[in-house]
């Protein structure tokens, strides 16, 4: 890599892009939102995701890594990023002004019931899609209810959100696994007993051995529309690496994350 | 773009800037980032004669300007991809070279698919075989291929009695000389050498104590193995002047690819590079023609300059 | 810091962290940075019985995370070591241990540097030797005695029968399967082997057209090649378990060394790092020495854990 | 490299630091300052260098760049910089706060001469260690007359000096190649006849082939007293890694730059 500094603008490349950062806001424990000016004409969906990666390999991060579009407000596209790793822990320490390589959209969104009640269930920085995904119900699903059902480890680990955030969602239960804020247990505890709920759809997103559980639980039940965003590596997110694999439910073999999801159908999966 | 225009063997480019195999699918998935003419050419994904499922995740892994991949060649199979991919990339293909790369299980299993390549020749308008031979020998316990002589040769041997397409081998850095593998490769009738394939790595992780992959070890690519495709580059055009040679290993820039060119070879592939930078091979292109405009020259006559003042590849390497 | 005790063969080890072989001079440049028992030992420049100016520069190249040298072992030769550094040395080593690195242009002449090693026990407190054998064989055309079992077997035989001093083999990772080089190592009486030395790599001056080296090629180092030699440090585990292993290759930090740690290295060896930032080696120590507390743990208990889950070691490797 | 974002700061390491840019000012065509507060304590001579590097690999940029002591001044240490490739670039695009590995100070300064007249000869951003050489010589040759022979390609390329810099020359003989500022043609040019001169000490840095060129003119002439400032490849600076080879007069073989040099007397290199 012996690109000039400051790297040369891509040339049009139609979904590969590099943004400029506009900030980087802490909103909790680890937790922040990067944001970015929308490119002209650039849209995309709740549940899509963008590979974000340094223009060139910078201290041990080179990959691109997958980030689900977390909010589209002000004319910004938000990433809602937990700081974790390598990467994310280096995407958290920039500045405003920082280049990045932002690759997408990518990937299938989720689509929007016919139903009177959305539930949508984040575990963690599951969060993340929720924000835009509600605004998209608020716009498509007028007059239905909107639920957000959220759990943490701890009370310090929750995204603060401010007014118009907090206000996409008619309904909002905190959940933390030491009752330090909001319901104790997990939300998934907490849903107990909903799940065959014919009125419901359901959105879920977080670690993937939440996932597991509700989609056990809601095969128990007899959930009958759900879709999960759901996480594995990814080197490209457009199909052509083959890293992202997830067993498929129907026979051997795989389905790739980044083509046929990330957002799937909890039985299209064999947990 | 004619001060691009190269040919490599028997085919000739409109420009020396393919995308490499495993990194571009099977020619259909960079359409929303570039047209597929803007590169001199692509090779598919390894096919074999059946599908794969490939390995069990995690298959990637990060490394120092690099990456680690286990995949396993999974791959849709010769059938499927005559059926679902070639009518389309035949179409929207234009001036770009396709080469199919195969591969099998055993050196028998890479003479059959070759034969079904040149049968379905009106089927799949492809320019060339590469054989990536970096695969283990299920019959023969697991030795790969492209690190064993014999059934290197084995296997060389038979796909080129199988084809009159062009074919070109692609060549394993896990060998302690790769020029033995690009002679036996000549010896044998191929057109052509790719050099190089990934290294053999490995990375652990600290918290659960175990192999980032699934399978434990993967094929390292990316920035970090550049030197070690321009030395095996350089060192193969020194020894067989007149094999045509894709450079291919950590190319991600149009300097990267001018090294390539400079030690030999007559065109580059760019693999890992476009998963964190998709127009990463277009970008190179244009970077090439504004590098030969400024000099008035060609990239015909910049393939294996640096072996003209003199060669340095006659001698041991000492390191250390 | 009994937590980070270990033993490596016959060696004990107040902590398992070395300075490399040809980035720690003689073991008297990095008192301005540290004290040299911050560090568990140190590997001298490779030393031959006569000096050598070595090559012509320039002697290193950039790369991606990475480096290449071509030094060509320039070295002070044994007698002037013996004189002018070891006393020095001797002095202020304090715990830290000294392992002699030594190499020569042909087998018979490892046999008599090593000799000349044991004669000069007295002069020297030194506590073994490494065996550099990434050279090439001046008499047999240069080919590279680190990557041809038969003259690997010849050097190490003969080093062994010179001396009853540990004797660790250096190994090369320009081979096809390092395992035999190491079994070969332990057949002949080697207390161990330190695993990487440097892969082969070229980088060439776009502007110039030339190598960048003044020999062209050399040696790559640097985070770049770190997977690389975990890899082979987890399949020599796997093989050979009761072999003690150094590992080395693009260590720069903690939790580069527990990669090699937990894949089976009793310690480990920084090279290249130590340039760029010279208290390299005492962080890492501290970092180990912090993970090792946090855990209530030991390296003793942490070395070659990635294997105990189940062996990845066993199935072929596909990659692509 | 997988250290955590921000880095960790490194234990006490004698002369190994992580320092923050207080801020880089250019000064003519690609050139510039860098600026770092002076540690507590620290010292430097005119003629040593320091190695810079990042913290981690940053695109492409891994080994340290070697720089010469440019100026110690508002208890600062200085170096100019000239931005000719990857990491110099880098460097250059780089704003104040920036935490670098600065290693130093590294290798054998300038020596004083006793002579009442000190001719500095600068090609080009060998300029750099002459501001540093002329305060000291100031301070412990009094009463001397210090003169700047200061060579470039073109009228931009010129550094420019505030006054305070400028002032530190009794005599300031600007040369281009092109005509374009002062006199034209080489510096070496412009030395001819003056180099038997016995009241002067001579002081040089610049370009390879300036330098050879200047000591085949000094041989020719007899010149008694130089100090030259070389320039080699270098990945350590201390003496370890054997990179830094210059060929020696006296018989075959090499000497260490970082170590016997930079600053060498131009009869001990073979040319
Ligand atoms: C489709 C999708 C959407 C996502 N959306 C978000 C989001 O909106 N907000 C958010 O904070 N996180 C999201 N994640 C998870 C996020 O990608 C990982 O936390 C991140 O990649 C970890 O990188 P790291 O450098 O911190 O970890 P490291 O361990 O340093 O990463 C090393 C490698 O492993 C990969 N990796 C590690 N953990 C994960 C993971 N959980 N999923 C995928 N790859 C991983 C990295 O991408 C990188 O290639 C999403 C993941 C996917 C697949
Ligand atoms: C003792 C010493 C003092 C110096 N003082 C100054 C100074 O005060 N100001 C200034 O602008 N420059 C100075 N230089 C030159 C400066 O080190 C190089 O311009 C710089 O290393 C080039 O790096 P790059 O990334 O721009 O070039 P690249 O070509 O990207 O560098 C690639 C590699 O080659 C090395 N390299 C390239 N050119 C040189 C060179 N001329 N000398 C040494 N190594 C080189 C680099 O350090 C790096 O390791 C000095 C050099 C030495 C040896
Ligand atoms: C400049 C340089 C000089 C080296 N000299 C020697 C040497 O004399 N003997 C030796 O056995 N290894 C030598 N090595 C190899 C290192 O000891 C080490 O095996 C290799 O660099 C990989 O480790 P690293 O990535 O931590 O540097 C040298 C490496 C470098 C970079
Ligand atoms: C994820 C991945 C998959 C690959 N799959 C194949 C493959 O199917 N067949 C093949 O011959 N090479 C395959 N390769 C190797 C590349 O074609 C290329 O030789 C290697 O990655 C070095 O080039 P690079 O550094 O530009 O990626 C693959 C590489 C990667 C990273
Ligand atoms: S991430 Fe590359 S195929 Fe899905
Ligand atoms: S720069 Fe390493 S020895 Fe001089």
């Amino acid at each position: 890599m012996t690109t000039d500094f400051p790297p040369a603008a891509p040339m049009a490349g139609g979904d590969a892009r590099v943004l400029s950062l506009l900030g980087v806001d802490d909103v909790g424990e680890g937790t922040c939102w990067l944001r970015f000016a929308r490119p002209a004409g650039a849209d995309c969906d709740p549940g899509q995701f963008f590979m974000i990666s340094p223009v060139e390999p910078t201290g041990g991060v080179f990959l691109g890594r997958p980030f689900s579009i977390g909010d589209v407000r002000d004319e910004q596209w938000r990433f809602l990023v937990r700081a974790l790793g390598r990467g994310t822990r280096w995407l958290r320490s920039l500045g405003s002004g920082a280049p990045l390589r932002v690759v997408g959209p990518l990937g299938r969104p989720f689509d929007l019931a016919a139903r009177p009640v959305h539930r949508l269930v984040a575990g963690g920085v599951g969060l993340a899609p929720f924000f835009h995904l509600a605004r998209r119900l608020r716009a498509e699903r007028p007059g239905t209810r909107i639920e957000l059902w959220y759990g943490e480890r701890t009370a310090a680990a929750h995204t603060e959100m401010d007014s118009d955030e907090a206000g996409l969602f008619d309904v909002m239960e905190r959940f933390t696994d030491d009752g330090s804020r909001g319901r104790p247990g997990t939300v998934v505890d907490g849903l107990a007993g909903r799940l065959a709920d014919p009125d419901a759809a359901w959105y879920a997103c977080g670690p993937h051995p939440m996932l597991r559980a509700l989609a056990g639980a809601m095969a128990a039940a007899g959930t009958e529309w759900a879709r999960f965003s759901l996480e594995e590596r990814m080197a490209c997110g457009f199909g052509v690496c083959q890293a992202c694999v997830v067993p498929r439910a129907d026979g051997p073999g795989y389905r790739l994350l980044c083509m046929d999801g990330p957002v799937v159908d909890p039985r299209e999966v064999a947990w | 773009m004619s001060r691009l225009a190269v040919r490599c063997g028997p085919l000739d480019l409109v420009n020396p800037v393919l995308a490499a195999s495993g990194t571009f699918g099977y020619g259909d998935s960079f359409q929303r980032f570039f047209p597929l003419d803007a590169l001199g050419g692509f090779v598919t994904k390894t096919l074999f004669l059946a599908p794969r499922h490939g390995n069990p995740p995690p298959r990637i892994a990060e490394t120092a300007a690099g990456m680690l991949n286990s995949i396993g060649l999974a791959n849709i199979g010769w059938d499927r991809f005559v059926a679902e991919k070639a009518p389309a990339v035949n179409a929207i293909r234009g001036t770009s070279r396709m080469l199919v790369n195969i591969a099998g299980n055993a050196p028998d299993e890479y003479h059959r698919i070759a034969e079904r390549v040149e049968a379905d020749r009106a089927l799949v308008a492809c320019d060339g075989i590469e054989v990536n031979v970096s695969c283990p020998n299920v019959k023969e316990g697991g030795t790969n291929i492209g690190c064993h002589l014999g059934q290197f040769r084995e296997t060389v041997r038979g796909v080129r009695a199988a084809t009159t397409l062009p074919v070109f081998v692609k060549l394993s850095p896990n060998v302690a000389d790769v020029v033995p593998f690009a002679a036996c490769a000549a010896d044998e009738g191929a057109d052509g050498v790719s050099i190089i394939n990934t290294l053999y790595g490995m990375r652990i992780d600290v918290d659960t104590r175990r192999p980032v992959l699934g399978t434990g070890s993967g094929g390292l690519s990316g920035p970090a193995i550049l030197p070690v495709g321009v030395h095996w580059t350089y060192r193969v055009r020194a020894a067989l002047p007149d094999l045509p040679i894709f450079g291919i290993g950590g190319i991600a820039d149009w300097r990267d690819a001018l090294e390539y060119l400079l030690a030999g070879a007559q065109a580059v592939q760019v693999g890992t590079a476009a998963f964190v930078h998709p127009t990463a091979g277009p970008e190179i292109v244009a970077g090439l023609e504004r590098w030969c405009a400024e000099r008035d020259t060609t990239i015909e006559r910049v393939v294996g300059a640096a072996h003209r003042a003199g060669e340095l590849a006659d001698e041991p390497v000492w390191t250390g």
